[in-house]
């Protein structure tokens, strides 16, 4: 399942609601991003995403999809939010159940890896020293990198 | 041809809005060539556009390389590097 | 945090519990092992976990001080249940926090692996055919091997 | 000296308690020592022995190999490989 929201959500009950679409899976692996109140010695007050509507959504659909291409899985979830967060608000939760649990590990990092590098969202962030559109990261790239084939 | 451009981040902060409606001339082919003209329209275009590699383009909500036909397309967007996740 | 219990534990409630002392970590990656009702054809009805009181506690006590020693880490959650589990209950939690996701994945993966081969307990399984000690897997050694140093 | 004797799963099983104080001979020394003579004890004992290699030990709750001394261990437990997680 994929949804991109601006409401908060509850990462717990995400992943307890998640679970109990998938009672015959051996494993569930799940990753939450949450926003940092710190950046270097800078203090963050706030964290802005904007992201583009229905692209979003469709990279998501297409990542799910090679994922399940690549894993033998049971279930995918992924929640991403846009618009204004604060410290430490859950930015993203990612969960993949499976049999096996190298599965499940595989597709949770693989969908986060290539979610940072091909999900159109973009952070900025309201520091004590300004607001600033967040760079992207090389080691972002370089992971991401590592799923290709 | 009309075709709708968006841009993302900052990259919309430069040009001062986040979406037009545009009439092509039928010399531009490719999302370069696409680059090229809009850096015209305006000194906030010009700035966006000043640095090719910072920009990352799509094509009817594809990711797409800068050397990319636009044959047909509705909608290009432009924006930075991703950084959501 | 380390607990073995002989009582049921709610994941996501566990999970927003952990996340709550970890503020400030970029990202929490988990894993939830559950009760499959299946073994190949036959049913699973009940899973009893025999476990070595004592000597539990210390071997994840050991393994979250490897990771510890691996990763930089913000926090490391362990709840392992025994006594009489039915599908689809969970059997294990695993989280870790940190300020990289490449950090959290791995040691909640090295955590799970290492347990699988490390951690005193012994799954036995009510069937249709009978109850049954699960066996090993050579697999989950082979894992466990990729962590030797 | 007196011994603490643990057994586990179907080790336990077979040997048909879980636990046991027992008087070492002193001319046992190591893991696969105690083993040898565990096995004399009674036919439970014989059949939970009776293929070594699917049998680990630890020493004061530590996993230990066969060969393992066990100068001073006050609890030594034996068990089938662990199926835990």
């Amino acid at each position: 399942m994929i949804r991109v929201q601006r409401e908060p959500f509850d990462p717990g009950a995400e992943l307890n609601a998640f679970m109990a679409t998938v009672p015959k899976s051996g494993g569930i692996a799940s990753f939450v991003g949450q926003v940092r109140d710190f950046k270097g010695d800078d203090t963050v007050h706030a964290m802005t995403l904007e992201h583009y509507p229905g692209m979003a959504e469709r990279e998501f659909a297409a990542l799910t999809e090679d994922a399940r291409g690549r894993w033998a899985l049971d279930g995918l979830l992924i929640i991403h939010r846009y618009g204004e967060l604060r410290p430490p608000e859950p930015i993203v939760l990612v969960a993949a159940a499976a049999a096996h649990r190298a599965d499940a590990f595989a597709a949770c990092e693989f969908l986060m890896d290539w979610l940072k590098t091909k999900a159109p969202f973009w952070k900025k962030e309201a520091l004590d020293s300004g607001e600033a559109w967040v760079a992207a990261s090389a080691d972002d790239d370089a992971r991401a990198d590592r799923w290709k084939k | 041809m009309s075709l709708t451009v968006l841009y993302f981040a900052w990259v919309k902060d430069k040009i001062g809005r986040g979406e037009e409606t545009l009439s092509l001339p039928a010399s531009i082919t490719t999302v370069s060539g696409l680059m090229d003209w809009l850096a015209t329209l305006s000194p906030g275009h010009a700035a966006a556009f000043s640095d090719r590699r910072m920009i990352k383009a799509a094509v009817d909500q594809q990711h797409v390389d800068h050397g990319t036909a636009l044959n047909g397309a509705r909608e290009v967007a432009f924006f930075p590097p991703v950084t959501g996740g």
